[in-house]
């Protein structure tokens, strides 16, 4: 188990209930955590169409996680 | 340079900033807040930015912009908050001697701003109900995302 | 609309005329006085308009426009008279629902501004010497037509 | 012999030394006038980059003109 910083902005933070929080957790990806987040809170945005930022920078999302990252998950920008 | 504002943003002052005596064209392009989009009436906007990656993208995207094109300078400003029809979203002004690397320039900044800098718009409609535009779950459009008013 | 101007442009006033809340994406296009051409160091300008076919030219320009892309709105304003450098010579202003169509219109008008408008351009160099730009009897430059100071 | 009103312009205006005159004249269409305009007053562009506007309507350099016509002759404009 890793404790991590995440962060919520838009339709994730709206669906969290929160705009971040700290937590424990087994994954060891950001596609790992967003799959766990995911079925705990309902986002209902599939893990192919966020992108992940770790510590301020964009990352793969099979990078893998330390203890104390800020964890961001992207939802799809605004475009148009 | 590429800032993000909670505040109006002031065109006159940020191209301003940008006067040269090097510069024969200068290109500007204002994002405004329209009364409708996918047929659907709008009263407002909210944007939300995750800002330190959104500055230092922006940043990246002008820099990129400076080594593609001849420029003298450009810079870009993407307001957050509350916004009303009307209002100006985004501003991205760019000077070069010549106005063909300053439309090429511009229209860069622009589109690459659009797809890249992790921003998110909100619709406020007619009635009540908002969407997050592009985060429907299925679909192409926001307006399989639309949550009706609570 | 399409005018000349013989004092100095006020493009806030002309952006403010075209506000429209039907209106997602603002271009602008802007002509600075630069400080060199071809290599000369440039003093002031000069710009000398055959007013009435260059005004009946210019609103032709801006139909053109309007025909060939999805636009909100556009104007063009050309100055006329002594010009100082760094100062506005020409703005071209365009509004659509989307940035595609008002880049390629604002570039489309500019060029064809540039092409078309019997509105000619002499430059006043450090030393005295002047040139019409683009009279040159040979070469393809203004600077085969540069006369000496009196 | 027809009477026309001639308007100089730009580097025209500053070779004939005036902005505008009338004049009689044998000259049928534009492109006859400006070389007799030429030949009179050194002008040096060449009359194929000059083009003609009679009644501030741009016309092709062998329209016929008319008595009283005001006639412009058009040096390559200010582009870039």
């Amino acid at each position: 188990m890793i404790t991590l910083h995440v962060q919520y902005f838009a339709i994730l933070r709206e669906q969290r209930g929160l705009g971040e929080e700290k937590l424990a957790t087994p994954a060891a990806t950001p596609a790992a955590l967003y799959e766990e987040l995911r079925a705990r809170h309902g986002f209902t945005l599939p893990g192919d169409r966020v992108r992940a930022a770790v510590n301020d920078v964009f990352v793969g999302s099979h990078t893998n996680l330390r203890e104390g990252d800020r964890v961001v998950f992207i939802p799809p920008v605004a475009g148009g | 340079m590429f800032t993000l504002s909670a505040i109006p943003l002031d065109p006159a002052a940020l191209q301003a900033a940008l006067a040269d005596v090097r510069a024969g064209a200068c290109v500007t392009f204002e994002g405004w807040v329209r009364d409708r989009n996918e047929g659907q009436a709008v009263c407002s906007l909210e944007y939300e930015a995750y800002a330190p990656l959104a500055e230092t993208e922006g940043a990246r995207i002008l820099n990129e912009a400076r080594l593609r094109f001849a420029l003298v300078g450009c810079r870009a400003t993407h307001r957050v908050g509350r916004l009303q029809l009307g209002e100006l979203a985004v501003w991205v002004g760019v000077t070069a001697e010549h106005r063909g690397a300053a439309f090429d320039a511009c229209r860069y900044i622009i589109d690459e701003a659009k797809a890249r800098l992790p921003i998110w718009k909100k619709e406020h409609y007619a009635g009540g109900a908002t969407a997050w535009i592009n985060c429907a779950t299925r679909g192409d459009h926001g307006g399989a995302g639309v949550v009706p008013p609570g």
